[in-house]
């Protein structure tokens, strides 16, 4: 990976999810407290807004950074996972890393997205769209296959795990204390995820 | 939405700079990373920390002060602040007995208060209030919300911390209070984000939602509106039997006390009209209301509605109640 | 409309009795007719007395206390008392020292607050408040409301008939501060009176209400909504240019009160923020704050919206200002 | 006058004020503070619930009563001048008055009116359309009017007096804080009037 590879990612994200926010801040407002989109935004903003320090750093410096910087701008239920997952991916990446090294520095990041917020698979969480899009690049990873096939898969993936969330009852987050009543919606932070991960696939297919 | 505010980004920045600029006596604020705390630090005694997204004053920041906390780190609008405002708030502090963070149980809060008490080198604990009776309770889920016992949390944990007491007392009083205190809430409209500028959930010219939380979560049902006293009849129910699940019994000789908060956009007037019902319904029961608060400590913004926190007391939470305090938003006894 | 409400025709004596309930050591509720007082009652201070229509607590029942109100006669939403409440609690209380009214400048407050002092034997005074800036003065008409500015009238008021003065001296030093109380306020909705069951007024969703009255009466103009500095820039060149009018000096080095008061739908939050605007706009005109209060003290129902009064400082006011208070909903000093 | 005679116009005009509810009341929102029409109907209710004990009163008797009523029951505005207007009413009239006596009777309610309300004609209030009345009465009954034509006179003259309301600046009561905002707007206490003195004159016609 390279950081003008980073770089642009940052920014695809973050237009991305300008462009999706009545998506993603109705789902907030049905099931949540309706800040979501407004504390993913000022996420994007703020790494953006550090674009410029990046050039010169290593992955694992360049990923540390942005878990930091989200860590002190987001706030609220979503900054500190997506710190941490960040922050755990940093001390997994080098600068030389095959798929296979960064595919595990993954796993580490939704790993410690699931430590921080107590949570797992089925919590009707961003990690319903994590676990299995983390899964799944492990196997393709490890079955070798080719990169278009595994950009589309990763895409299918991270999609069908915002859908399966509909159906949940919530565990974790601020949902759980609707139990029942949150069933049929969608969770937003998983839709974030899958925002952002469909985002760079998109990316990776065009690069 | 129509609201006083100039851009929606500072709404938090510009409205904390007038209430520092309002309690100039009492309140220091820092701007970079955000965080409030009293005038006057006294580092020798636990450090009260407290904090929260932003949207329900005057919890926290209205509680700064002899008697309750000493610090308070907003976040934006319903976001909890970043762990980088409580590291900075203590080191600010240089508490020298320990600091006690007072967190209300959303996952937010929890995560980052977590995240700075791991980066700092204090002795710390942390009370998590979940007091809303809305939500049931189970080990595998989130659980309870925290919602406006943590005033009364505050106020009598800050009380002990201003008596000298060590950091566990007070972390055995303040679960103590949590675990006494049980809420419902009730909104009549929704509340409008700054920022998102739109009502966070629609309701009808006639509806109700039973169990709302103070961001506009939904709570148990959407329902019909029907008279103060029936409403009031369900939200005692639900605090009565929250009571009972607790194993706490409420008839207990030192009685309750009776706090009505209203939302922000429910008028004095119904709180009172609340407070009657309440004490009507208690009144047939035996239960004996021994203290009251009536009036707006943990708001949800502009919404509509009021919540019901009922607090068992014993000779000790009494006696902290009771104690003087001198903050923006709670003072008695000086 | 949405209320939490019985029978509309109950709203005010319900709230009243929960007000009575929950403030049980400090007040004493008559209900027929219907009248407020503290609770242990000092027949030889002068006896002050205020009242009006019902719907801006905590306005006036709200400040029944050591070093404020004696009695408060709270009438039907928006409806000024009848004389025959005034009458019974004057009787009531058997005041050796003389009564000093506290009317608010309404034809219909005047009206029967002077029924009243004409059928009572006791010695009496009347302040009447008109501090509302939004409107034209002239001896040929019923002239400017009363507004916030009374609260201040019955605080300092308050503590020099605590102090034991006499009527004369009450009455001169409520006219002084009157005359020094400046106030103007903005609404951002209507307000409902639950008898009619529908908003008083319709105001579009980017519209305000420049210089509305306390019951949802028309300002000065309608306007679109803009920035809060702008409507806080134009409610300070109201308030000054009012001073101005009757040759009164903000420079004076005695300084000012600045209230920010909510009419009740507006939360704390954007109070603050309004604070923060007069303050920057008053310290670029060198006129300082000396003293401060927010929040919703004189309130329209549920109207969403503010108002900010200013009140000169001299040093006798000054002195009753600070002087302890004990009501129920406002406290200081003990 | 006789007292079945009053009770049937407390009756007929509780009726009509309660019919004329969306009337009154929408005047009081625009220029008011909208509680009239509630101030109105409570003490209509109120001096309906002692029509009983007004059977055995003399005419004086009973106008004292019901001024006392309304004093104790209205409040605001309009409930001091009513009860002003009945207390001043009471004082002229005895039991074998003729419409002269009572025409000065009125006129000495409607002066006391403006002394408690230190008002005049022209201050967009009720005395907009009682003046008028009143001085039409005197000059009616002066001339020896014949009743048809002196009931439909008054009716008409208290009809003028309302609209003539509307192009008022006013000058006392809640509105005079509106000054120019005010006109174009009927003033609540002269369609009151208008309403009652009109139920009058139709009672009358039946009678
Ligand atoms: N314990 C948790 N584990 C994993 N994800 C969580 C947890 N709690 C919340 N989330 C995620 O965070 C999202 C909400 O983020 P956001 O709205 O920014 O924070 P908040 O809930 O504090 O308002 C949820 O939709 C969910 O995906
Ligand atoms: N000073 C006055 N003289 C005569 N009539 C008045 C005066 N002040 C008010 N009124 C009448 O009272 C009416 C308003 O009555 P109401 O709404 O019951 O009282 P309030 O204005 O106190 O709410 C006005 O429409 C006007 O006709
Ligand atoms: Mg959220
Ligand atoms: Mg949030
Ligand atoms: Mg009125
Ligand atoms: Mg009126």
């Amino acid at each position: 990976m390279k950081s003008d590879f980073i770089i642009q990612c940052i920014d695809n994200i973050t237009n991305c999810i300008v462009e999706s926010e009545s998506e993603i801040e109705s789902l907030d407002r049905v099931i949540g407290d309706g800040d979501h989109y407004i504390n993913i935004k000022r996420g994007a903003l703020a790494v953006q807004s550090i674009k410029g320090d990046l050039n010169h750093l290593t992955n694992a410096e360049a990923f540390k950074k942005i878990g930091m910087t989200i860590m002190s701008s987001v706030g609220g239920a979503s900054g500190p996972l997506f710190a941490s997952f960040f922050l755990a991916l940093s001390k997994e990446v080098s600068d030389n890393d095959d798929l296979h090294k960064f595919s595990l520095g993954f796993s580490r990041g939704v790993e410690s997205i699931m430590q921080r917020g107590k949570s797992k698979l089925g919590d009707k969480t961003m990690l319903d769209v994590l676990i299995p899009v983390s899964e799944k690049l492990q196997s393709l990873v490890k079955d070798g296959c080719e990169k278009n096939i595994m950009i589309k898969e990763i895409d299918l993936t991270a999609q069908a795990g915002v859908i399966a969330t509909k159906d949940l009852i919530p565990a974790k987050g601020r949902s759980a204390g609707l139990a029942e009543r949150a069933v049929g919606h969608i969770d937003p932070g998983a839709k974030t995820c899958q925002i952002i991960i469909s985002t760079i696939c998109n990316q990776l297919n065009k690069g | 939405m129509k609201k006083f505010l100039n851009q929606t980004d500072n709404f938090i920045v510009d409205s904390l700079k007038g209430y520092a600029k309002a309690h100039e006596d009492l309140i220091y604020l820092n701007l970079d990373p955000v965080f409030v705390t009293r005038k006057e630090i006294n580092p020798n005694k636990v450090l009260l920390v407290s904090g929260g997204g932003s949207g329900h004053e005057p919890l926290h920041t209205g509680y700064l002060g002899q008697g309750m906390l000493d610090v308070a780190c907003p976040g934006h609008v319903f976001t909890s602040p970043t762990p980088d405002q409580m590291i900075s708030a203590i080191e600010y502090c240089q508490p020298k007995s320990g600091v006690l963070f007072i967190v209300k149980n959303y996952s937010g809060d929890v995560m980052n208060f977590e995240m700075a008490s791991e980066m700092i080198t204090f002795d710390h604990q942390t009370v998590l209030t979940n007091d809303d009776a809305a939500v049931f309770n189970s080990s595998y889920t989130t659980g309870k919300r925290g919602v406006a016992g943590t005033v009364i949390v505050e106020k009598v944990v800050g009380s002990l911390a201003e008596s000298g007491s060590d950091l566990t007392a007070c972390k055995v009083l303040g679960d103590k209070v949590n675990h006494h205190s049980s809420s419902i809430g009730v909104a009549l409209s929704s509340c409008t984000i700054p920022a998102a500028g739109k009502p966070t959930f629609s309701i009808g010219e006639n509806e109700i939602e039973f169990g709302v939380g103070i961001h506009g979560e939904p709570g148990r049902k959407r329902e019909k509106i029907k008279a103060a006293n029936l409403i009031v009849e369900d939200m005692v129910a639900a605090i009565l039997k929250d009571f009972d699940e607790k194993s706490l019994d409420v008839k207990d000789p030192g009685g309750i006390l009776l706090l009505v908060n209203g939302f922000s956009g429910t008028p004095l007037s119904e709180l009172y009209l609340i407070y009657n019902a309440v004490a009507e319904q208690l009144s047939k029961k035996n239960i004996h209301i021994s203290r009251s608060l009536v009036g707006n400590y943990t708001t949800a913004l502009d919404m509509a509605g009021a919540s019901i926190t009922m607090c068992l007391l014993d000779d000790e939470i009494k006696k902290h109640w009771d104690a003087p305090v001198l903050t923006p938003n709670l003072r008695w006894g000086n």
